[in-house]
Parts: structure tokens; C-alpha cells; sequence
């Protein structure tokens, strides 16, 4: 099996670093082969580092409250660059507030994300969804 | 230039301010003389760092939340609930991260969407947007003191118009600021920065106008141990002093083992004191502020009440002069504001509940020495290397390693310094990285971890950590396997 | 027949069990042999003195809610839903007012006034007209152990029906059942209707069954200081041995002073060793219940939230085996379930957090000395009175206010003594009434309500204990001018 | 001005016996004449200490939860037994767990009870209100 290969950071002007270094350490043990661009990530350096990478899927983490508005258009920023269909996550507390969950995943699959996962979701979670996305065998 | 912890000569400051002032339109409002004269209009009951030494002498515990919303009636609404229906002593005003950031036009992009959408979309107050006049109308509407918390590296622009604006304290500092709130800006800027706004706090001090001085103590909030926090907390301290700062509130994020938290209190502020008068400083009143756990905190509400009421108690039996609360909400986002309420009203029935208790004894006198002595190895190797200049030795200690602050995301923090929790949950230092402890302290913390680590039946490693890391949030102190 | 702490005849007690059992229909299904064998095939896991005796060995802090609703399947649902969302340890029936007083017939009526009208009309359980089946599937249906908790002058019925259905652990005794749950009920009959129940015990405890028995500790839960509450859980540990019983767990309603409560937590677990030792009951093993803050409580659940983690934070630093939780509803009414769940959570958050931080200091050791001679004083004297029955004494000893318990509504209590907080929030004694202290104690005593006079700039007086009473509901621990 | 006379107790098979202790101090203090019955009392207790002391008042507590079926035909047998429009309150925690204030009230006063107070109410606030009903000058 060849190793599958995935883009994470923290989008924005986000500096949580903290679930990020234990999001790389969780990918990285969980066999992939993680390009961690860390903290204060802007849309235009995920999709980069992912065409430089040839990266399977993207992970953004957005921790403090202006997820929304950072990632909006950046699904069409992807198809825009060639990235037509990459897989898309988000995940952390990606509003402002607590929210209704399915709202919230609602419009940020509307969006274009593939997934969408609330406060606090561990990394077993992303990692089982990761896998089963890219059709990696457990 | 150089940087030195010299006092700005005034020409140089004059003329830096012109260019701080044309950042952004509202610049131009800052009038120093006038503000000062606004100042001056004000209420003592308004004033931050009365109401602190105040509670100082009498011994009492102030609680104070975090709050801030992108728009300015939402705000002032925000803030006059804390007051009343919180029983807030002290208010915030929490910025958001695109001010924190310099990106004007996207926090002025955030307020337009809140104001489409009708709700916040900031995770803060905007207060560069808002201007001189926005913020005076939020001390106006109050009755208690407010203060500016926030998390910016260049607060330059910020402070010119929040004092104008009628603040009376301050939070922040060169490398609180930075090391856990920045990736990739220098150092030397951001101190450099810091001297613009402790200069600026200190002509108003001149002015007969004490604005309180507030260096982040908490930083990463995540597994500090507490001489790498108070290391820092006394090197910005001694720069703001040397700037004209009078009135300093040294920090501490509580860690979670009781005689940990008291000795780091009580120590952060007698050690605090003690450098401020070595290095000449005679005149500056200190307090402290106790931050309830700062990392990562349970979902389930009733359990967040469990962290916020345990914060309280460790503030009011070590004495702090200020506990900033959490709210039940802190693991879901930035609270309501009634959850914000809740956790303040948590807050103030503990610390009455404990307002008479003071707790002395012989395992927190035993920790206050270690506490003390770690930190006295950092700060005397950060003289050293700046040859009696903390402000070069700062700069010098964070290339080195010297300072290394867990969890941080800048990349001019060394990050080869690992913490753990010890079998009683204190945090000690498991890879020491180049903390320069004398082998003794070394050699205590080692055998801190180790004494876990059999307790445990495995070795220390990554995984002690990460584990610690998630343990609060899971109901936990020490993340036991 | 006269009042002694001796062993009951076996005959007679046999004799008064057909009486008992034939208070209520329920009561003919009640067949001791039956019912051991019922016990003897329960798993381990729902064995009250087992886990109990476990927790004390590993120095675990267990938590138990209050919880009872008038209808069978409802209680199910509300015990289960407290193991599963609330994580309680241990958990409890809790039996209403009228069974307390004996009135299964009004028993009754709020049973088919809560069908009538869907919701429960009962304060509690009325286990004894839900019968020995009716407990059964309670015990079948939970993985935890679980007690009859109420407050029951003569309980013997209600402890026939419910050992036999299955319950491990049973609350109460011929004091502390009496003196604050009852208004003319003479001591007398209560000691000698619980020596029946600490017999039932017994003949379990000799059959193979050991059954945990608690006495109820903060009897009025009202500015009751240590040393009183602690006289009284001796001597009805002292009633119980004698009757066979093996398993017993002491308890203390949480005063609110940290050093108080933790040397009150600790002199309890000691001196009840000691005395059962002394007195030639050997095999008796000892465990502490610590009730968070048993008075009125603060109308705001944030307010309460906080009342709740002190108490918990109080059990934890002790190393009380269990803690009885309150709820965030205290101050309004009988908890919702979830209200119920979110006390235990956020108690379980804080005892988790503290497990590993015992508190050890020379206040606590202090603190200790003065609780344990003042405890004996009162104890010689209830010797001394009884001639050395403990039975006979403790009678006397209320007849003439040698233990006279604040607030409690019984005649039969003196109520001449009266309680006060301390400068510090300890409860000490304000007016003595008879409690045979020694010079050197009601010296120590008064001196520390004098200091608080003091620094009040007022007279102790009554208003100082109103004050006090109304303290922590109004967000306070002393209640100051 | 003449002094005028309360009843006051706990009302069942409640023993909660310390805001009862206190409301007849602060009643006492307040300058009525108070009649306590102490706890558990039972609804012929209240009225015959009403006759025999030619009371103005009733004012019942009821903590424990039970005060529903406690006070059921409370004013009726006052009716009959010759207290026709006795001032009657009743206060504490009077029904089971936390309910909407308003319902409750309602409920007791359709039961005949001329003021209903919710838990914690201060006694300044029932010696207020005993004072205007009984046209008591302050
Ligand atoms: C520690 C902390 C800080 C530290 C951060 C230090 C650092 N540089 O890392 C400091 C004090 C500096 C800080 C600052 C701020 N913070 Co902060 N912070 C926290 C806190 C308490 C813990 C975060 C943490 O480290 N958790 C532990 C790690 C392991 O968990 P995690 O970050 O949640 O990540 C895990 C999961 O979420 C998940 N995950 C993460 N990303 C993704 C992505 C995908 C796809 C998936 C599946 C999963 C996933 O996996 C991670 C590993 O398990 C949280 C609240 C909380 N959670 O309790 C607030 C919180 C995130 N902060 C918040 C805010 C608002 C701020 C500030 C704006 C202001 C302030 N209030 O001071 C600034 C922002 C600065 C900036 N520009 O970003 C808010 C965000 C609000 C919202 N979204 O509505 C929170 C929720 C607190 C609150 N309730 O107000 N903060
Ligand atoms: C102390 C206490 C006890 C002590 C009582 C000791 C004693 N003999 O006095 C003990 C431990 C023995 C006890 C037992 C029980 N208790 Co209890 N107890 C309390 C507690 C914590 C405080 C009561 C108190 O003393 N408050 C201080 C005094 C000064 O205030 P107060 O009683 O409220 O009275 C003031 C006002 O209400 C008002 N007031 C009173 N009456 C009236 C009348 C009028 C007309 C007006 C205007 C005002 C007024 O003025 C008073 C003075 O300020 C309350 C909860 C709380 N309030 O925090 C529960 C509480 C009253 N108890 C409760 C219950 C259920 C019980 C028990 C059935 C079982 C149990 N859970 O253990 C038993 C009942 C025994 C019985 N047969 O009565 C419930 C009642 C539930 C409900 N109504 O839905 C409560 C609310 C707790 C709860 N949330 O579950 N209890």
C-alpha cells in the first residue's frame, strides 16, 4: 500500500497550535505521510503545499471562531488550481459560539467541505474517516 | 536600531508615533493632552489600577471575565450583563483576532458581515475600527474598570486609541504576545513594540494618569511550568518599568495542583517585587492575576463548573488579586453572555466561600523555594546572555532555548522543552531541552517524572504528555494510561 | 422493658419481628432465608460494604447522589439515568415523607395521585408499599450498589422490606433519624426501634450478608459543629456493633472552613476506630461519608455549582471514602434527573482532578486535636451519665442538654446551645448551653467568636447566627454585617 | 395601635425547622404576636390555635415537597370552622421540584390561599405583606 498523503494546518489568523501538533503526531502514527504547514495558514498555502505534495486530501483546523469566514471559496480556490475533487475537511470550533452542530455542518458542506466535525472530535475519528475516504485498508 | 531596555528617547518615540497614528483612519482621532484630560473626567470607581491596589491592601479577590463582540451596541450590552448580572468587578475588552493580526480591513469586513447576519462573526471587539469615540462610549456606559485583552504582536496602533479611548489597563507584552500568539514574527520587533506601548503607558503616568500593565501570563496555557511563565512575566515587568509602568499585574495560568498554584502565586508576586527593587524600580505597586485553566477544558457543562469553581479556589487560598474566569462554554466557543455570567457567578460564591482562608503551609513553602530557584536559573542566564540587558538576554534566551515555552506556535521558540505532570499532578519538566536549571533542579524534576512514570508501570515519553494534554478535558488532572 | 446497648434477645427480637412485619400487607412477603439467598446471588459489583471497602483501601472518593420518585418504574428510570449520565458510584433510594412518618396509607395516596396526575407527588420512594419485589427490580436493574436513604424515627419495616429486597447499605440511627426528622418521638424508643434494625443487620451480617450501615452525620445540616455530630456517629456506631453490625461508614455535613473540614473528615475515620476498638469490636470496618454543604443553598445554579465543587474539593483533599452530592436545584426543589446528573459530574470532575493531592499541614493536625477533645468531653460524659451504658447516656445526655443539637425540631433536644462561625468560617460555639467542654475548650471557643466580634465591630448575639444561617445562599461563607 | 396575631407552623409531616425558627424571631422582632406550632402540624393544629388565640392570620410553611396534598381543603375547613376569610399565606418550597412560579401560584391560590410565596422568599417581604393586608401603619 502505497503511503497517502495529506496537507493539515490551521487556516486564518489562527495561532491554536496545540491539536495541530498532536493532529500531526496522530496522522503520523496512523501511517500517513502528513505535510503539517502548523498555524496561520492562508487558503492559497494549503492548496499549494497540496499540488506541491500531490496531497490526497486536505485537513483544516480552525480553532478560533472566524472559520467561516476563512474558508469560505475555498473549494472553489481548489477546482480553480487543479485540484478538482480533493478531499476537503474542517474541524475544530469552527464558529463563533455554540451552535446547533447540524447547522453549522450544514452550511459548511454547502460550502463544499466533505466533512465537518465539531468541538473536540478526536483524532481516532478523523483518522477512521481519513481511511475510509481514501480507501485505505485498517 | 538597537534594542536595549533603555527608555525611549522621546524624539524617537514622537516619531514612530506619527506613523503608528496614519496606520489606520481612526488614528487620527488620538490627541494625547485631550485623553488625558478624558482620563482625568473619570470616576475613581472607574479606574483599573485603584480598584487593584485597592483589593490589594484589603486582601479581597476580584474576578473578571472575557468578552467581546464585533459590534459596539452588542458590546456595551455584553459588558452592562457582566456587571450586573455577573457580579463582574472588572471588565474586558477581548479584541478579535483579525485587530490582533493588523488585517483592519478584514476585521472591518467582519463587522459588515455581523451586521448583515446579526450576530458576531469577530471572535472579539474590533477596537481599531470602532475608534477613540467607540471605546469612550463603553467606558461611559460602565461602572466598573475595563481593560484591553487581546494577543497582538504590533498593539502599537491598539494602545494609541484604547487609552484615548478611556482604558485603564492593559494586557500584553513583548514576549507573551508573541512566542504563543505569532508564527513568525521576530522578537526584537515585538519587544521593540512593547517599549512603543509601556512608553506610551508611561507618559500618561506622567501625566498623572496610572494605567495598569497587564503581561500575559498564561502564554500557551498548556502545560507551562511556572518559572517558565514567571521568568517571562518578570522580564516584561522590568521592561515595562524601565518605559515609565507603575502599576504591573504579573500573571499566572493555574495548573492544577493546589500547592503548585499557591506557591506560584504567592512567589510570582514576592519574586516580581524583589527584581522590580534590585533593578531600581521602587515605585511600582504589584498584583497578580490568577488565569482558571487555560488548555483544553470538558464539553459536558456540569464538569466545566467542576475546572472554573477549582480555578477559584486555588485564587482565593493563594491570594491572588484577580481571577479571569472561564465560562461553561469554554470547550463549544466564545460563550453567551449568559454562560459568561454563570461562570463569573460561580466564581464569586467560591471565593467568598473562601474569602477568610488563606492557606500556609509547610509543602507550599517547600514549592515557593523550587519554584524560585528555577526561576532565578532562567533569569540569571538571560542576563548573562545579554550582558546585564534583559531585553538583548530575552532574545538571546529564546534563540538559545534558554526560555522555551511548551505548545508554542512561533518558529523563533526552540520547542525542544517538554513538560509532564508529576504523580501529583504539578507540572515538572520531563525533556529539559536547554533550560539552563542547575543540575540539582534537573535532577528534581527527573526524579518527579520518574516517581510517575513507576507509578504508571511505563516510560516517560510523547505520550505522557499528549495524555496530559487531553486529561482536564477528560476528567482528569494527570493523564494516567 | 429497659434501655440498654446490649445485644437484643433473640426471642424477643423474633417476638417483636411478627408485629413489624405486620404493619402493612407488603410486610408478609418478607422471609429472611429467602432474602439471603437473594443476596448471596448478587455480583460483587453490587455490593455496598464490598465497594466501599474497596475505595478505602486504594484511597478512592466514591460519589452518591439523593434521588426517589414516587412511582417503581420512574425510579428505575431515575437511577439509571444517574449511573449512566451522572457516573454515580453508589447510588440510593431515597424514601418519602409520609413512609418516613409511617403513613403508608397517605403513601398510598401519592402514589395514585402521581399516576393520576403523571408526575411524582411523593418526595420519595415509598419503598414499603412497592414492596420486596418492587425493591428487587430496582437492584436488578442497576450495575451499582445501592442504599435506602431517609430519615425515619422507626424504620424497622421499611429496613425488613428492603434488606429483603435487596438493598446493601441503609442510612439512619436512634439519634440522627430522631432528633432533626422527628418532634415527639421519644430517644428512648428511637434507639431501642433502630437496635432492631442494627439487629436485622447483624443477622444478615451472621448469615454471610454484610449489609453497610451509615449513620445519618449532619443531622440538622445546620451550623452543627464537628464535635457534636461526630459524639453522636460514635455513639450510634457503638449501638450497632453491639447489635452485629460490621460494615459501618461514619459521616459529616461539610461546614465550609477547608482546615475544619478536612481535620473533621479525618478525626472521624480515626476516633471511630478508636472507640470501636476500645469497646472490643474488632472486626469492624470503618469508612467516611463527607455530605456537601448540607444548609441552604443559593437560589443560582452557577452559585450552586460552586457550593457543590467546595464541597467536593473539601471530600477529595480529605480522603472521604464517598461523597453525598447535591444539585444545582438545591435551593428550589426535589432535582430534575439531568440536574441531579450534572451535580455528580461536576462533582466527579473535581474529585478526579484532586485525586492525587491529599492535604497534610500543622492547621489540620491543630484543627484535629481541639475536634477530637472536644468530641470526647462530650463522649465521657455521656458514659458517665449512662454508667457506662452508651445507650442510657446518650438519653440522659439530651434530657440534660450534654448533646443538644442547633435547629433540630425535636422536644426532646434541649436547643439552649448555639452555634457561630469563627473569623475564619469554622463553626465554633457561641452560647454552650450544657455541652460539658472543659474550661480550656469553652475558653477556645469563645475566644474565636470574640475575635470574629471584633473584626465585625459588632456583639455576638443571635443575629450573628441568623446571619450565618442565611450566609451561603447569599453567596457567602460568614455571614458580615 | 393593638398588636396583631399570627399562627404560624410547618405544615405535614415536614420537619424542616429552621426558617420556621427564624421567620418567628423576625415576626417577633417585627412587632406581631406570634403563635409558633413548631413543625409537622396538621391543618386542625393551625385552625384550633387560630380560635383560641382569635388570630388574624395563618401562614403556612411547607418545605419538603409535599405541600400540594398538605394543603387541600385548608380554606374549607377554615370556612367551617367559623374562620370564614382568615388571612391565610402559605410559603417555602411548597410543591415537588423546580416548577414555574406562576403555575404554582395559581394552583394555591384557586385552593384558597391569599398570597403564595416562592422558596427563599425573605422575611421582610412576608412582613411586608402581612402588614398591608392587616392595615398594620409602619
Ligand atoms: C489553549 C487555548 C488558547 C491558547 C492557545 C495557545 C496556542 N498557541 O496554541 C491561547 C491562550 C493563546 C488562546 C488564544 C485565543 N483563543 Co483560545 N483556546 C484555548 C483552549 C482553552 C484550548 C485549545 C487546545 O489547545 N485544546 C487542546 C487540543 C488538543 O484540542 P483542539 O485544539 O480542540 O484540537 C483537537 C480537536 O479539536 C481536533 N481537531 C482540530 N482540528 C481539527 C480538524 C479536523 C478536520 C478534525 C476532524 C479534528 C480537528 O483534533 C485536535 C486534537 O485532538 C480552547 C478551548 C477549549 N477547547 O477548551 C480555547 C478557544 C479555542 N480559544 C478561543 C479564542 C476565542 C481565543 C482568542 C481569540 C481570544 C481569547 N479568548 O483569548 C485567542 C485567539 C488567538 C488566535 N489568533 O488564534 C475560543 C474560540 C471560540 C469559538 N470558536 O467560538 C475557544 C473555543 C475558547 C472559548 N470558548 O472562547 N487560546
Ligand atoms: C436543611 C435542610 C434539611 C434538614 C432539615 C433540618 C431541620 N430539621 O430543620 C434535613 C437534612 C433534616 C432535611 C431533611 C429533608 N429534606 Co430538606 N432541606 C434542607 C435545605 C438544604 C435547607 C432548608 C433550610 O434550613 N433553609 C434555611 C431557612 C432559613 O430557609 P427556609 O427553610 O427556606 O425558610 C425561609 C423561607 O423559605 C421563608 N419561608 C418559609 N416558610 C414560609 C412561609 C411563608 C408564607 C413565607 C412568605 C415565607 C416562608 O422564610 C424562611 C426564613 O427565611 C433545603 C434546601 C435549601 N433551601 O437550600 C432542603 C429541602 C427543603 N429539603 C428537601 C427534602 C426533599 C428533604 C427530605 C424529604 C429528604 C431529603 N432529601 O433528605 C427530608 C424531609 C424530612 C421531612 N420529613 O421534612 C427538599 C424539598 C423538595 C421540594 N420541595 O421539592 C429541599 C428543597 C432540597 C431539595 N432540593 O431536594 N432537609
Amino acid at each position: 500500500m502505497d503511503q497517502k498523503k495529506i496537507v493539515i494546518g490551521v487556516i486564518g489568523a489562527d495561532v491554536h497550535a496545540v491539536g495541530n501538533k498532536i493532529l500531526y503526531h496522530a496522522f503520523t502514527q496512523a501511517g500517513f505521510h502528513v505535510i503539517n504547514l502548523g498555524v496561520m495558514v492562508s487558503q492559497e498555502e494549503y492548496i499549494s503545499a497540496a499540488i506541491e505534495a500531490d496531497a490526497d486530501a486536505i485537513v483544516v483546523s480552525s480553532l478560533y471562531g472566524h472559520g467561516e469566514l476563512d474558508c469560505r471559496g475555498m473549494r472553489e480556490k481548489c477546482d480553480e488550481s487543479g485540484l478538482k475533487g480533493i478531499l476537503l475537511y474542517v474541524g475544530g470550533n469552527i464558529v463563533v459560539g455554540k451552535q446547533p452542530f447540524e447547522d453549522v455542518e450544514k452550511r459548511f458542506k454547502a460550502m463544499g467541505f466533505d466533512r465537518v466535525f465539531g468541538p473536540g472530535t478526536p483524532p481516532e475519528t478523523t483518522i477512521d474517516a481519513l481511511k475510509e475516504d481514501l480507501g485505505v485498508a485498517e | 536600531m538597537d534594542l536595549r531596555n533603555k527608555k525611549i528617547d522621546e524624539g524617537v518615540f514622537m516619531a514612530s508615533r506619527g506613523e503608528v497614528l496614519a496606520q489606520w483612519p481612526t488614528g487620527s482621532r488620538v490627541d494625547l493632552q485631550e485623553a488625558v484630560d478624558f482620563h482625568k473626567s473619570l470616576p475613581e470607581s472607574k479606574i483599573f489600577s485603584r480598584k487593584l491596589a485597592d483589593a490589594k491592601k484589603h486582601r479581597k479577590t476580584l474576578i473578571q471575565p472575557r468578552a467581546g463582540v464585533a459590534l459596539l451596541q452588542d458590546h456595551i450590552k455584553l459588558l452592562t450583563f457582566l456587571q450586573d448580572h455577573g457580579e463582574a468587578d472588572l471588565l474586558p475588552t477581548t479584541i478579535d483576532s483579525y485587530t490582533r493580526q493588523n488585517r483592519y480591513k478584514e476585521a472591518e469586513n467582519g463587522i459588515e458581515e455581523s451586521v448583515r447576519q446579526s450576530k458576531s462573526m469577530l471572535n472579539g471587539f474590533p477596537a481599531v475600527n470602532h475608534g477613540v469615540d467607540g471605546c469612550r462610549s463603553i467606558i461611559q456606559s460602565l461602572d466598573v474598570p475595563v481593560q484591553v485583552r487581546h494577543g497582538t504582536p504590533d498593539a502599537r496602533l491598539l494602545t494609541e486609541i484604547t487609552y484615548a479611548g478611556g482604558y485603564t489597563s492593559y494586557e500584553g507584552g513583548g514576549i507573551s504576545y508573541n512566542i504563543p500568539y505569532a508564527k513568525s514574527v521576530s522578537l526584537e520587533s515585538t519587544i521593540r513594540d512593547w517599549q512603543y506601548v509601556d512608553r506610551l503607558t508611561g507618559l500618561y503616568e506622567e501625566m498623572g494618569i496610572s494605567i495598569n500593565r497587564e503581561p500575559f501570563g498564561p502564554l500557551t496555557g498548556t502545560l507551562v511550568p511556572p518559572s517558565i511563565s514567571h521568568a517571562v512575566a518578570i522580564i516584561e515587568s522590568l521592561l515595562a518599568a524601565e518605559q515609565g509602568v507603575r502599576n504591573i499585574t504579573v500573571g499566572y495560568g493555574q495548573c492544577g495542583n493546589l500547592i503548585q498554584d499557591v506557591a506560584a502565586i504567592r512567589s510570582l508576586e514576592e519574586m516580581t517585587e524583589e527584581y522590580l527593587k534590585v533593578y531600581g524600580y521602587d515605585d511600582v505597586v504589584v498584583t497578580t492575576v490568577l488565569h482558571q485553566w487555560m488548555g483544553g477544558f470538558p464539553q459536558d457543562e456540569a464538569k466545566a463548573f467542576g475546572v472554573i469553581s477549582w480555578g477559584s479556589v486555588v485564587g482565593a487560598l493563594a491570594g491572588a488579586t484577580k481571577i479571569i474566569v472561564k465560562t461553561p462554554h469554554e470547550a463549544m466557543g466564545v460563550p453567551t453572555m449568559e454562560a459568561n455570567a454563570q461562570g463569573l457567578r460561580c466564581t464569586k460564591q467560591v471565593i467568598s466561600m473562601l474569602a477568610d482562608q488563606p492557606l500556609n503551609n509547610a509543602q507550599v513553602t517547600a514549592e515557593k523555594e523550587i519554584i524560585k530557584a528555577e526561576t532565578k536559573c532562567i533569569l540569571d542566564k538571560c542576563f548573562e546572555l545579554g550582558e546585564g540587558d534583559i531585553a538583548v538576554g530575552a532574545v538571546a534566551a529564546f534563540q538559545t532555548g534558554v526560555l522555551d515555552i511548551p505548545f508554542a506556535p512561533s518558529r523563533f521558540n526552540a520547542g525542544k522543552l517538554l513538560p509532564a505532570r508529576d504523580n501529583d499532578g504539578a507540572i515538572r519538566i520531563l525533556t529539559p531541552g536547554a533550560v539552563p536549571f542547575s543540575k540539582e533542579l534537573l535532577d528534581f524534576n527527573a526524579a518527579k517524572i520518574e516517581e510517575r512514570a513507576k507509578s504508571e508501570k511505563r516510560a516517560a515519553s510523547f505520550q505522557m504528555v499528549i495524555d496530559d494534554v487531553y486529561a482536564i478535558g477528560k476528567g482528569r488532572l494527570v493523564g494516567r494510561p
